[in-house]
């Protein structure tokens, strides 16, 4: 079996990952957005891990979990930060630096 | 009646030779030779920068300094006088002017037959008019300056004769016309004087266009500009090129000489304190025109057009310039118009060739004579009529002013060319010529002798007999002794001056520099020519007493005139012209480029520098502030940068 | 277990590294057991102290590096493949060690606000409350900043040294995490920080998203995180195109998005803005730094032998770079955002020595590289940022600092030193001779043009032209107008923040008169090994 | 004895300057003052000694050569020619007589007379460092680096619009400067490509051979920033804005001085390092000048006000000597040089004299003034003189330069010569209706008990008006030592002067 569907699924995944941080307002889901992206890149770095015949990926997937956890607890501080001040956790709410 | 001395030479014309310019040392010369431009220029640099501490004796030392470049003048020709014809020509090279490539200009001085009757020229009526000066000027609180001013110009004008390289002429060139410039505004605080001299400057540098151009070509086409080398090389070059060289110098005299069609300035130049006037605007300066195409007779020999040009040139002139005096009330405006129409003799005279430039030479001393014996006579009536210029405010002044009146009587007569008067040898000679080489040209010329019967007796009536139209508390008196004395001498050259011409001797003395004309038989024998030219006069004569002695002259002037009046007295038209088709063209162009300047070429600037700006303004509003749209952002980016790398890799 | 092979770690080598994260971790420790009041001092001691000691082993391992006098390489691969302590990698080691230490000065300054840090007293307490107030009389600092910034030194030492691209999303991450929340500790104006650090955060974990992404194509395509085996396999060209391609372009935004660059720099001006201003010098000086030399690493050793492939993007990313960073610029009215833009065109220009690269063969003996020019504007461009935000945090008024362009008219009136130092570092970014700005600006210019990117080069100029525009309205603004009101007055700093300044200043002068010496190093040095 | 006889002249200024800087301000005070003119006639005495000790016919003197940069190919390296020695002499010249001039014009500016003459010291030792640089990249830090003092001068001390104007100059002159540094770089790149790697030694860049469209490339950008420092038709447009705003001394620093780095680039770097770009791009060139010569000239009689009114007048001198630049020939570049410096001489008199006269009467502008003559008859004479120079009366120095170029160009070809004279003509007009509106006529109201010169100004503006006045007749000194440069430019770029149409050979035939 080719790698190619799961490797378009992952471009799927992706996309709806950024997609959603396109449109979503609030910070928390943006942020699982982006956290849909990088298990996006995840399924890819498995599937090429498994096509190519290396364990690199598959350790470059649990680094980036790993990493998507300590973004979530960077987030989540900076985003109840912002939640506390403001009462909305709205990403659009906080556009007080322009152009 | 070409004296046998000259054998040689004429033989030589006659082959086809042109006199070159081989001067020889100036050896025991070398003195007098500086000193004679030195004295006038000290004269000058000293009054200037003494200040008001030369006040005192300003008018002395200046006079001192030119009636001592007189007396060298005097030693240099008898000097040159003693030795024989082929060695009149001596060279002084003082230093090393300037030198680029193959082109060195010496500041140097030559010194020629030629030079030396302008030298005597220059420093004698020079003399005479500082001394007029004197008592002219006496009553002025910047007389010290003006003597400056004098001094430099006969300093310039002594270097523009004695130059002996083109480039030299050009500095005595501009420097008569800085000094003419200073002159004319003397009277600094009267706007139409300062208008004038600026006028003058300026047509005076429309005309160094030439002059400049034709350094350029000559220089081009000779590798050097000095006369010496230039004259030996010309015989070589192409007709082609000696007519524009021709040509060149030719602008450039009508510029000086107040010819055709630069000739405006010289009407208004009479702004000037009227000894400005005798000196530079008829008896010296603007001659400088002719002595610069007879100095250069060995390019005009070589180009029969350019010749052509100038004779047509200077025929205009002489009628143009009789036709103003005829029509002008203002007695220095008819002397003006007389200068331009007597100027136009000259140039007539000097592009007929060989055969002219003697007589191109001596009427311009004769003239130089009589004109600034006139000029300062009018001075003289003016300073009697309280400044008044107007002659129809004079009359009758004969009485009041006895000596103004005789010597002015000389000058009118050698004008119109009265027999036996210095005038009547020299333009009797030039019209005489003119028939013989181009018969349309030499009647115009006779055509303005009558004319300038005419316009000279009306001068004469209206300001010296019919009755008094004297402005109420003018009482007219002679002049004191020191301006009349320098009329007196001046009237006797007028009336001696054709003595010049005793044996040919002019034409013998200038041999050396302008080449022997073989002698041509004119269409008819000269002495009916000359009595051609009596009788046409006379007929002007006659005319003005008809016209003007027999009857009453009104104070004012008639508005109701010919054309040919209107013309004359608005110039011909040759300022309205100039307005016209130069001046406001060149305003409106001004005007037009000034706001080009402003809007396009700055504003292409400016502009752009808004454009980027009104750009960053707009461009900034897309930094919204919003998160989401910034990502969208980087989002674009991520799909331009996928793009170019997927255009470049497929394409 | 018989055949366990211990890893080979060449601890020496990598000691800088190791040292700045140890350091890091003990000042948490020191968060947790050490007197709120000894804090302060303890963690800057250690700070500067664990700099100081790593740039000491950095000039040990320089000075080892012993590249050949013929050839500029040296240097070696060392925890098992994962870093490459070459030339580039050492000087910006260096570098970033050096400013490193220049930023923990500014962020220790505590004279400017009466006897406190500029960092929020309590991040948790919200604005404008009681606790707030209380956090402020009482005096409290967030002591954290030291640690945090050495985690980010940790990352930003490791950056420009991966050799894998995992290792390099690692030292990414680890560099970017705590730049993030110090963006959001400003004590003054808090909403404006916070907002700021969540702008960056989000943008900043997107971006790292599509680097990631990235990195798994690359990874699809050469089957191996390892630049050594990426660069065989983009030499050879095995497998396809489009996954190279893409994973290219991917990993380039991320990195692009690091250093500013446009169309990924929408934050920069932002973040710049509300962060601390001690945050901003360090975060502008040092991710630039740290982000070019990765970006030159990966694009250099990684994709060297492809670059007739993505050399056209790279082109227009810095032309747009240039133009939009110097055109946007024009019309800002807050100095820190001014300078936001201006770093955005300086990236332009460092990307301009970037598109410099040529093979060895190419490169004439004696001549410039891309490498050394990059490096050397980085350099130049870094002391004097760091010098100009350190002089903004000195022009106050009650308020804190007085960003507002506005406020700074007249302040050549108030303090001509203070005017006259921060006119020299803005001539110094516009590239006037006798600055390190002009060199540096040469030294890019000479590198690509030396590559043929001429076309850019001339953009670059022109860019260049426009920028010197709002440079010398800032310059006018000082010295030629009128101050408003009261006008700006000037706190004068502590020795910290004095010291940066002169340094800074120091440095742009003396890079701008001598800089024969740094640059014949860095032509002696500036080749990457693989 | 290798004494470093350049560096000194250049360090010299700058020290006065860096003295005058750390001197406490003491307000009123003339020692600052006092300070500059000594350290600006050391300068000068200097000048003039090494001005003595130079060798005419022998090319680059007092050189120093130490590699500044090896990496860049760059050299602190100095030397001049008759070209470079002549500037430095017109820098070191006018420098105190700009002084002198100006005594109390920085007094009321941003940093008070202290930095005023500071300014000046340090513009002074960077003109220098300018005209003596025989290293291209030293010669563009010195050429970027004089534009920081005018820029403070200009915007610290002058008229209302001062701040503007500055920037105006700024930027152009930036502009100009960052499209010749790429071509700076492009040299560096192509000389980088030869066996000896990369150098900026004008020496060593003049024997490389760049390729045609290479070369081309590189001329271009030479040529626009110093069409844009000279200035020229159409770039021009700063310079009046500058000089309308700038105090007399400042503008004559820039126009005398600072204005001659573009026409001595073009010499020194378009025609010697890439003659056949250089030959390629005459005639466009030629057309350039001739537009500025004659715009420059009918923009000046349009001006109503006189430091603009003399800044445009210096748009057509420039295309003066531009043109004698590139019509390639002994004459125009002969005459370019001596231009370059009578030029100075002339403009700097007629900015010295008229800002004398605008500061009495407060205004600029033409139409405000009338009969000054009568009250202040020795303003009016040496602005007369000043004047005549400018529109180049023979006797007077620029006569000698303008004809030379005017000669040179109808050497190249008739046209060229024919479209610039008019020029002149031109140039009698403007210098003399603004004479005839300023100092002519009766006295006007403002114009009433007007100051006369006093010793000071007078003494500031003799030694210029006795320079124009000697070199008007005897120029042989500064042609001694221009003309064997010249040779070496001619020479260096492959041109000789075409043979004259008739020769001693052809009348012996």
């Amino acid at each position: 079996m080719s790698p190619t569907p799961f490797v378009v699924l992952s471009a799927i995944l992706f996309t709806i990952g950024a997609v959603g941080v396109l449109t979503r307002r609030n910070a928390i889901v943006v942020f699982m957005c982006v956290e849909l992206m990088l298990n996006a890149s995840n399924l890819a770095l498995i599937t090429f891990a498994r096509a190519n015949g290396n364990l690199e990926g598959q350790i470059a997937a649990f680094f980036v979990m790993v990493v998507a956890a300590a973004e979530v607890v960077v987030g989540l501080a900076i985003i109840m930060t912002i939640f506390r001040t403001r009462r909305s956790a709205s990403v659009d709410d906080a556009s007080l630096l322009k152009y | 009646m070409i004296s046998t001395a000259t054998t040689v030479l004429t033989e030589a014309a006659h082959g086809g030779h042109v006199p070159v310019v081989d001067p020889g040392s100036a050896g025991s010369l070398a003195l007098p030779l500086v000193l004679v431009i030195a004295l006038p220029a000290l004269g000058a640099t000293v009054l200037l920068l003494g200040g008001r501490r030369t006040d005192r004796f300003g008018h002395l030392l200046g006079t001192a300094t030119v009636a001592g470049s007189f007396i060298c003048s005097l030693v240099l020709f008898f000097a040159i006088l003693g030795r024989d014809a082929a060695h009149r020509q001596v060279s002084l090279d003082l230093w090393t002017w300037f030198s680029s490539g193959r082109w060195t200009v010496e500041l140097g001085l030559l010194y020629d037959p030629l030079s030396a009757l302008f030298l005597l020229l220059i420093t004698g009526v020079g003399s005479l008019i500082h001394v007029y000066s004197i008592g002219y000027m006496a009553h002025d609180e910047r007389r010290r300056r003006f003597f400056a001013y004098l001094n430099l110009f006969v300093a310039a004008m002594l270097m523009l004769v004695l130059a002996s390289d083109y480039v030299g002429v050009f500095l005595g060139w501009e420097g008569v016309g800085l000094a003419s410039y200073l002159l004319i505004g003397f009277w600094q605080y009267k706007p139409s004087a300062a208008a004038a001299a600026k006028k003058a400057f300026v047509i005076n540098r429309v005309g160094d266009i030439g002059l400049a151009l034709g350094i350029g070509l000559i220089f081009t086409t000779f590798g050097t500009t000095s006369f010496s080398k230039v004259s030996q090389l010309t015989s070589a070059a192409s007709a082609g090129v000696m007519t524009a060289i021709g040509l060149l110098l030719l602008l450039a005299a009508c510029g000086k000489s107040a010819q055709f069609p630069l000739q405006t300035w010289l009407l208004d130049a009479m702004e000037g304190p009227t000894p400005v006037s005798a000196l530079i605007h008829a008896a010296t300066m603007v001659t400088a025109g002719v002595y610069l195409i007879v100095r250069s007779q060995f390019i005009f020999e070589y180009t029969a057009d350019a010749r052509l040009a100038v004779s047509i040139i200077g025929t205009i002139t002489l009628l143009m310039g009789a036709w103003i005096g005829c029509a002008k009330d203002d007695i220095k405006k008819v002397l003006a118009g007389s200068t331009m129409s007597q100027i136009g003799y000259m140039v007539l005279a000097s592009g007929l060739g060989v055969a002219g430039y003697a007589f191109a030479i001596f009427h311009l001393l004769t003239h130089g004579f009589f004109k600034a014996n006139m000029f300062l006579g009018a001075g003289s009536v003016m300073h009697g009529m309280d400044d008044d210029v107007n002659m129809r405010h004079y009359g009758a002044l004969r009485k009041a002013m006895p000596v103004t009146f005789l010597t002015f009587t000389m000058g009118y007569l050698a004008i119109i060319g009265f027999p036996g008067f210095a005038g009547f040898w020299s333009k009797d000679k030039i019209i005489e010529t003119a028939l013989a080489q181009n018969p349309a040209l030499g009647i115009c010329a006779l055509i303005g002798a009558g004319v300038t019967g005419f316009y000279m007796t009306r001068l004469m009536l209206l300001t010296f007999f019919t009755e008094k139209r004297w402005e109420p508390g003018v009482h007219p008196h002679e002049s004191p002794k020191v301006m009349t004395v320098p009329l007196i001498v001046l009237a006797a050259l007028s009336v001696l001056g054709g003595l010049l011409l005793l044996n040919d001797w002019i034409v013998t003395f200038l041999a050396p520099v302008t080449g022997a004309a073989p002698h041509e038989e004119p269409p008819l024998p000269a002495i009916v020519i000359s009595l051609l030219a009596v009788l046409v006069v006379a007929v002007g004569v006659a005319l003005a007493w008809f016209l003007i002695g027999k009857r009453d002259v009104p104070r004012e002037a008639p508005a109701k005139v010919s054309v040919f009046t209107a013309a004359g007295r608005n110039d011909l038209y040759g300022d309205a012209f100039n307005d016209l088709v130069i001046v406001e063209p060149g305003k409106s162009f001004t005007g037009g480029l000034a706001t080009f300047d402003r809007s396009t070429v700055d504003g292409g600037f400016t502009g752009t520098a808004s454009a980027l700006a009104g750009l960053s303004g707009r461009l900034r509003l897309a930094q919204n502030g919003f998160v989401r749209s910034y990502a969208l952002s980087l989002l674009a980016g991520a799909a331009l940068v996928l793009l170019a790398l997927v255009v470049v890799n497929l394409g | 277990m018989n055949g366990f092979q211990a890893p080979k770690i060449e601890y020496f080598t990598v000691s800088p590294i190791l040292i700045v994260l140890g350091v890091a971790v003990l000042g948490v420790l020191i968060e947790a057991f050490v007197p709120r009041a000894r804090r302060y001092v303890v963690q800057v001691v250690l700070a500067m102290a664990g700099l100081i000691a790593a740039i000491v082993t950095s000039v040990m391992v320089f000075s080892r590096l012993n590249p050949g006098s013929d050839s500029p390489k040296g240097g070696s691969i060392v925890a098992e493949g994962a870093l490459a302590v070459d030339g580039p990698a050492l000087f910006c080691w260096l570098l970033l060690l050096v400013l490193a230490l220049l930023a923990v000065m500014l962020f220790a300054e505590r004279r400017l606000e009466g006897g406190v840090t500029s960092f929020a007293g309590q991040a948790a307490a919200l604005p404008g409350t009681e606790a707030e107030r209380q956090a402020s009389t009482q005096g409290l600092e967030h002591t954290e900043v030291f640690p945090l910034m050495m985690f980010a030194v940790s990352g930003m030492l490791m950056f420009p040294a991966a050799n894998d691209m995992l290792t390099m999303f690692v030292a990414l991450e680890v560099l970017s995490l705590p730049l993030y929340l110090l963006c959001g500790l400003a004590r003054r104006r808090r909403l404006l920080s916070q907002e700021a650090a969540m702008k960056y955060f989000l943008l900043g974990a997107f971006s790292s998203g599509f680097f990631v992404y990235g990195i798994a194509l690359v990874y699809g395509y050469a089957g191996s995180m390892g630049f050594a085996q990426i660069a065989e396999a983009v030499s050879g060209q095995t497998g396809s195109d489009g996954l190279l391609l893409g994973g290219i372009a991917l990993m380039a935004v991320g990195l692009l998005f690091k250093i500013g660059a446009v169309p990924f720099h929408s934050w920069t001006p932002d973040v710049y803005q509300g962060a601390p201003t001690a945050v901003t010098a360090f975060m502008a000086a040092s991710t630039k730094v740290a982000a070019f030399g990765a970006l030159l690493r990966l694009f250099y050793v990684a994709f060297g032998a492809n670059r007739n492939e993505w050399l056209p993007m790279m082109w227009i990313v810095a032309i747009l770079t240039m133009v939009v960073g110097s055109v946007l610029a024009l019309t800002q009215t807050d100095v820190k955002r001014l300078l936001a833009y201006s770093s955005i065109a300086h990236a332009g220009f460092i990307l301009t020595g970037f598109l410099g690269i040529r093979s060895l063969a190419e490169v004439p003996g004696g001549s410039l590289t891309g490498v050394s020019g990059v490096l050397f504007y980085l350099t130049t461009y870094a002391l004097t940022t760091m010098a100009a935000f350190a002089l903004v945090t000195v022009v106050r008024d009650s308020a804190g600092e007085t960003t507002a362009l506005a406020r700074w008219q007249g302040l050549g009136k108030e303090s001509p030193l203070v005017a006259g130092t921060f006119a020299f570092l803005l001539l110094a970014m516009a590239g006037i001779p006798l600055t390190s700005g002009f060199t540096g600006k040469w030294a890019v210019f000479a590198a690509a043009q030396s590559a043929g990117a001429w076309p850019v080069v001339i953009v670059a100029v022109l860019a260049s032209a426009v920028a010197a525009y709002f440079y010398v309205k800032v310059i006018v603004l000082m010295f030629f107008s009128e101050p408003v009101g009261e006008g700006p007055s000037v706190t004068s700093p502590s020795i910290l923040t004095g010291s940066v300044i002169v340094i800074g200043t120091a440095a742009t002068l003396v890079l701008g008169v001598v800089p024969g010496a740094l640059i014949d190093l860095l032509g002696r040095v500036g080749v990457f090994i693989r | 004895m290798n004494v470093p006889w350049l560096t000194l002249l250049l360090l010299l200024p700058i020290i006065g300057s860096l003295v005058l800087t750390i001197m406490p301000a003491r307000p009123g005070s003339a020692l600052p003052k006092q300070i500059a003119i000594a350290f600006s006639v050391l300068t000068l005495a200097l000048g003039v000694a090494l001005a003595v000790g130079y060798d005419a016919g022998g090319g680059y003197q007092f050189t120093e050569n130490t590699t500044w940069i090896k990496l860049f190919g760059a050299h602190y390296s100095l030397g001049v020619d008759g070209m470079g020695l002549t500037l430095v002499l017109l820098t070191v010249i006018l420098t105190p007589v700009v002084m002198v001039a100006s005594w109390n014009d920085g007094d009321t500016g941003r940093w008070g007379a202290k930095g005023f003459f500071a300014w000046i010291l340090a513009l002074e030792g960077l003109s220098v460092g300018v005209f003596a640089a025989t290293d291209v990249f030293l010669f563009y830090v010195f050429f970027e680096a004089t534009l920081i003092p005018v820029y403070f001068l200009v915007a610290g001390y002058g008229g209302p619009n001062r701040v503007r104007a500055a920037v105006k100059f700024l930027l152009f002159s930036l502009a100009g400067g960052l499209v010749m540094l790429a071509s700076v770089i492009g040299l560096y790149v192509e000389s980088a490509k030869t066996s000896g790697g990369p150098t900026y030694l004008i020496s060593e860049l003049a024997d490389l051979d760049f390729g045609t469209s290479v070369g081309r490339w590189m001329f271009v950008g030479f040529f626009i920033a110093f069409a844009i420092k000279a200035p020229m038709f159409p770039v021009h447009t700063w310079l009046p804005d500058t000089t309308e705003s700038a105090t007399p001394g400042t503008s004559v620093l820039l126009v005398s001085v600072l204005d001659k780095i573009g026409t001595f680039g073009m010499i020194r770097f378009c025609l010697e390092l890439f003659p056949e770009a250089s030959r390629w791009a005459t005639p466009a060139i030629v057309v350039l000048a001739i537009i500025s010569i004659l715009y420059g000239a009918i923009m000046a009689i349009g001006s109503n006000n006189i430091p603009r009114l003399i800044a445009y007048t210096s748009v057509s001198h420039f295309g003066f000597i531009v043109l004698g630049i590139f019509v390639m020939n002994s004459q125009g570049l002969s005459g370019a040089n001596l231009y370059m410096f009578n030029h100075g001489l002339s403009t700097a008199a007629l900015f010295l004299i008229t800002g004398f006269m605008i500061s009495r009467r407060g205004s600029a502008l033409i139409s405000d003034y009338g009969g000054v003559e009568k009250v202040a008859p020795v303003l009016a004479g040496l602005f007369l003189v000043a004047g005549l120079s400018s529109l180049s009366l023979p006797g007077l120095a620029p006569f000698v330069s303008e004809l030379l170029v005017i000669v040179g160009a109808f050497v190249y070809t008739p046209w060229a010569a024919a479209f610039a004279v008019p020029a002149t003509v031109l140039a009698a007009i403007y210098i003399l209706w603004m004479y005839q509106r300023t100092m002519t006529g009766p006295v006007r109201e403002g114009v009433i008990g007007m100051r006369d010169l006093n010793v000071r100004e007078v003494s500031a503006l003799a030694p210029l008006l006795l320079l124009i006045i000697v070199l008007g007749f005897f120029p042989k000194p500064l042609l001694d030592v221009i003309n064997p440069s010249v040779e070496h430019t001619m020479s260096e770029v492959g041109l000789s002067d075409p043979q004259p149409n008739v020769t001693e050979a052809e009348v012996a035939k």
